[in-house]
């Protein structure tokens, strides 16, 4: 049913080639594991990984999750096991499903991107891409991510590039103004493509005990309610034309998908739709090869950007 | 584990704002064990408020009928949805999720201890630890007398139990905790499980500091996706370094051991 | 029963005195009249008036709503009959129910600003302040707002403030990094408080016919799905405290509005709520005494900013 | 104009995906006027999606009862949630909104042009136009026949009518609007009104223009407040100059002139 039908789903993020535009959010998906169990995850046009450190990280601590009106508050900060962790024990697995996987890091500065890099070498015909996510909105209370900083993001992807070969994809963030400069920096750095976005800075409080919902106070906003800034900060950035996008922020079914791609993304990203229903990815791949099969379009790279005027 | 849908076979109140609700699933009965969770959709198809699947204990599975069913108390937007549900109709879950319970052979005697809506995965170990032929304890604490009528089922099991109110308007008045406290000599051989609010674990914490009897609590925590993928519900564990990890709720636990369990 | 109980509800905003901390959101509540049909508005704290122009304006070609998840998209385009026909027309009849006014302005530069101020300095007595809109998305597609350049900010409030004696709010962006910077621009101009949030740049797409749902392309998001991003901004801005707040961006009831005081605002806007729930006013102003009386608070001044630390 | 709550007398599937729902209301009944509609809250206390209420043209008034009706099609989640409540519950609902249509006592003849689902509203129309004794042709079209069960409270009102279906499946094939085209001498001394989809209402400009035949439609424009302070709901009208403004469909109509309606 996926497969066959005459229809095209590839698209082509600069080097990145992908058999259909649906991907998942780094840190919705963990390696793609878990979810196995609920469908097979080769379908998928890649699994996105949560974002690995060079050394473990803990996390923040609890409360980690607030559900708002129609979508949720995370604070997880990056809790993983290392960039180790993942070569051993997951990549292995997962590539054993068939998967096809992009990989996120997360450095506190460029050395630390370097010295994860400098790992990610040694298995990086196993990947498909790199993904740099300068744009975590969990690390400091309100902390500035280095996407709001485009020198940063450019010397951050440089970097990396200089040790990897295989396609680089940055991450940016919604909370700064400097979504085209930055994805600029990031086309300067050798970057192939860029994914947005991320969360978007929230906080909730409890009214009894005057204290933050979350741990760590604020956190990343995720869900169905973003999907009209998300998709409003993709068409900008497509009618800029600079590099290819992942579109991503509160898709929830196909529908949303085919927003993104007609609002300019390449590809999508699907994220906290994955905790409502398991079989999100799944079911968007689906219903994109319908809608494209009913409209009578055999090819999705027809309508990608088919909105900006 | 898989998302599945069943029929509502019930769902009936047994207590104010005290539902359970009776759903088929072949599926969940044959691979159900004790300490497990489903994550129930608490909206209608098409509906994301509220968007987030809610957690649920399996309360009890029986297996000549292909029934699971889930004791829950009506709290917020998803469990009015869910209270609402009617018979006849379906409802979207996932599941089981958690880790099992283990139950070695070695252990002959359990003590229960639950309070309010904790009881409700006891239930479904007590169940379990009857068919293994074990010696069970149940000692259920709650505020008033608004589980009495679910307690027919617990008189049912045909087990040794004692109820707890903090007002005495059923059973004895106090805590089960002191119970616990005033009789933990004669649970020197028992494995204890216990589940309930925080303040009801810290005292169990602090009855079975330092007295070598094994405790597993079953903890709770907001959660996102269930599964183990977003780390959203941590809980403090110790190491075994004098340091701690974070552990999920919903793919480590729910069960726990409550001596390593840091709440702070 | 909204007033006596022995509960003091009454806030100030510098020399803005407001008998309870609820007042409605620019262009959600039209001048009052309409809305004077279902509850008395004189209860509010105060009634802030859509924003009005020095001339007519027409608005923008519809379609100019789209519901999203949990909340709408609005590409209005500060339609108004012009600041003389609000001084004729409106403010009379308003005045009459007994409501305090917010005349919320609105120019394209300084100079309409100006102008208008002039007009309303006829009238000033009658108001309780003005309110500077320095930050509507909807005027051009993605157009820039004077909230983001701060020294614009200054500029325009320091203008107005020369020419009217009553007290200036400045109502800011969010789609902007400068909210921090702006404030105190507005405060060095003169400002007595500021509004935040203004709606968030969003946008959706009609996926049969690719064209943008909203006859400008993109449009303004608001209520409750922004709620946790709206409530962020409060409490980094009342931490950092430059001016006092009114905080707004998808409040829907008492528990919101407790919420964004909490987080730091001295009074709390209600916009969107209005078209869903017409009472949503009152019945807020209502939750906010039960909750303190539940509480035994016996002033709403007390849990201003208690969530800040 | 109020918020209202009222019972709901019947919720009666009348073809595919149509319904119509009876509802008490002493208020409705004494206050409401043929053109105006109500704003109808569709989703449960605390849930917040749909988030914004749905407006619908007041269907009929039966003052006997104190019950008003609405006649509507199921096309999304608001009228999915209003096609699933019972009987016995309430409607959350403001109204009457939009200003009335006012019949002058001048004009006796009427002729009705609905299309699909626009009938709702021409339906009071009519009743109100039968108590002033006028004369009625009502003129409807569908696309096929889901409206059929529907059709036997058009007869009964006792007036002159037309069914046209595109597909021929019940009445006459072909479009209510090439009917008026055909006939429309028959109709200089008539008074408009239509209500229906925008490419109909288009037609019938065509057919009328330079006619000097008053004219009336019923516009629908996406609503935010339905109560005139968002400027949300805006319509292209002429202004006599030469140029246009923007009127709103819930306070200034939704009854226009149509030839002063500039659709682009
Ligand atoms: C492993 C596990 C097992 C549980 N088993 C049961 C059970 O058998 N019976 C029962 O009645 N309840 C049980 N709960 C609690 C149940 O999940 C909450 O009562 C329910 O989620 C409340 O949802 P709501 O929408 O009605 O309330 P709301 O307060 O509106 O919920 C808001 C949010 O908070 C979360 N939440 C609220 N309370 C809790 C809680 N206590 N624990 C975790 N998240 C919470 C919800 O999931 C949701 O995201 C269990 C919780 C966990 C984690
Ligand atoms: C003045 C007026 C009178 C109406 N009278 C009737 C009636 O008597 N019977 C009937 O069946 N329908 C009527 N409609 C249309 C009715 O409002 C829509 O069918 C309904 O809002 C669809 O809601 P939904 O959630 O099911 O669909 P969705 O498609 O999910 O709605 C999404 C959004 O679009 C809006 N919307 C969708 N369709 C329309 C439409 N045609 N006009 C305006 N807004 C729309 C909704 O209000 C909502 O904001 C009327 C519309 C207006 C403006
Ligand atoms: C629980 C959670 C954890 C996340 N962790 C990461 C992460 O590790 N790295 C990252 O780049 N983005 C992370 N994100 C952001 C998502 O990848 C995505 O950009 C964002 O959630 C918007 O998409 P959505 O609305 O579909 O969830 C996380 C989001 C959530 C909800
Ligand atoms: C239909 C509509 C029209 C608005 N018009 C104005 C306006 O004229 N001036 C202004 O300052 N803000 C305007 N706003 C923004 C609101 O005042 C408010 O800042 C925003 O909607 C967030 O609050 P909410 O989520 O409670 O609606 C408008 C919002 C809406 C929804
Ligand atoms: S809820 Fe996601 S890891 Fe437990
Ligand atoms: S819907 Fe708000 S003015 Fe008509």
């Amino acid at each position: 049913m996926i497969e066959g039908s005459g229809i095209n789903l590839s698209v082509n993020l600069g080097r990145i080639k992908l058999k259909n535009p649906v991907v998942t959010c780094s840190g919705t998906f963990s390696s793609g594991l878990e979810y196995s169990e609920f469908y097979d995850v080769s379908i998928l046009g890649a699994v996105t990984t949560k974002s690995f450190s060079f050394v473990s990280r803990a996390g923040n601590p609890p409360p980690r999750i607030w559900e708002t009106t129609c979508g949720m508050l995370n604070s997880i900060g990056l809790q993983n096991e290392g960039i180790d962790f993942f070569i051993k024990n997951h990549l292995p697995k997962i590539k054993s499903l068939g998967a096809k996987i992009i990989l996120s890091i997360f450095g506190d500065d460029p050395g630390e991107f370097k010295k994860i890099a400098r790992e990610v070498k040694k298995v990086e015909s196993s990947l498909l891409a790199v993904e740099l996510n300068l744009s975590c909105p969990n690390v400091k209370e309100g902390g500035i991510a280095f996407s709001s900083m485009p020198a940063e993001v450019e010397k951050i992807t440089e970097a990396v590039c200089k040790i990897l070969e295989i396609p680089l994809i940055v991450k940016l963030s919604p909370n700064s103004d400097s979504i085209i400069e930055s994805a600029i920096r990031a086309k300067c750095g050798g970057a192939e493509a860029v994914s947005i976005i991320n969360s978007i800075v929230g906080t909730a409080i409890d009214i009894d005990t005057f204290k933050p919902r979350l741990g760590n106070v604020t956190g990343g906003m995720s869900g169905p309610a973003i999907k009209p800034i998300a998709l409003a900060k993709v068409y900008f950035l497509a009618k800029a034309d600079i590099l290819p996008i992942i579109g991503m922020g509160g898709i929830y079914d196909w529908r949303d998908a085919v927003e993104f791609l007609v609002a300019g993304a390449s590809a999508v990203g699907v994220g906290t739709a994955n905790f409502v229903d398991y079989e999100a990815g799944k079911k968007i791949i689906e219903g994109i090869r319908n809608y494209l099969s009913k409209k009578g379009i055999n090819d999705i790279n027809k309508i990608i950007g088919k909105a900006i005027c | 584990m898989k998302l599945l849908s069943g029929e509502i076979i019930s769902n009936e109140k047994c207590g104010k704002g005290l539902y359970k609700i009776e759903v088929f699933s072949p599926y969940i009965c044959r691979n159900a064990n004790a300490g497990q969770f489903v994550n129930v959709k608490c909206s209608p198809d098409g509906i994301l408020d509220p968007l987030l699947r809610r957690p649920f204990s399996i309360y009890n599975v029986e297996k000549e009928y292909n029934v699971f069913s889930i004791l829950y108390l009506e709290k917020g937007k998803g469990t009015k949805f869910l209270s609402d549900l009617k018979k006849g109709s379906n409802l979207n879950f996932a599941g089981p999720l958690g880790s099992s319970i283990s139950i070695g052979d070695r252990s002959k005697n359990f003590l229960l201890v639950g309070g309010g809506i904790g009881i409700a995965p006891l239930y479904f170990l007590a169940r379990t630890l009857i068919q293994k032929g074990k010696n069970i304890f149940f000692a259920a604490g709650f505020k008033d007398n608004n589980f009495i009528e679910w307690s027919g089922e617990l008189t049912r099991l045909g087990i040794n139990y004692r109820i707890f109110t903090e007002d005495g308007s059923w059973g004895d008045e106090g805590l089960a905790t002191d119970f616990v406290k005033e009789n933990i000599k004669k649970y020197k051989n028992y494995k204890i499980y216990c589940c309930g609010p925080r303040d009801m674990l810290i005292s169990m914490q602090d009855i079975l500091a330092g007295k070598k009897i094994s405790v597993t609590a079953l903890l709770e925590e907001r959660m996102a996706c269930g599964v183990g993928v977003c780390r959203g519900c941590a809980v403090k564990i110790k190491d075994g370094n004098g340091s701690f990890v974070y552990k999920t709720v919903c793919k480590d636990g729910p069960a726990f051991d409550l001596m390593e369990v840091i709440f702070d």
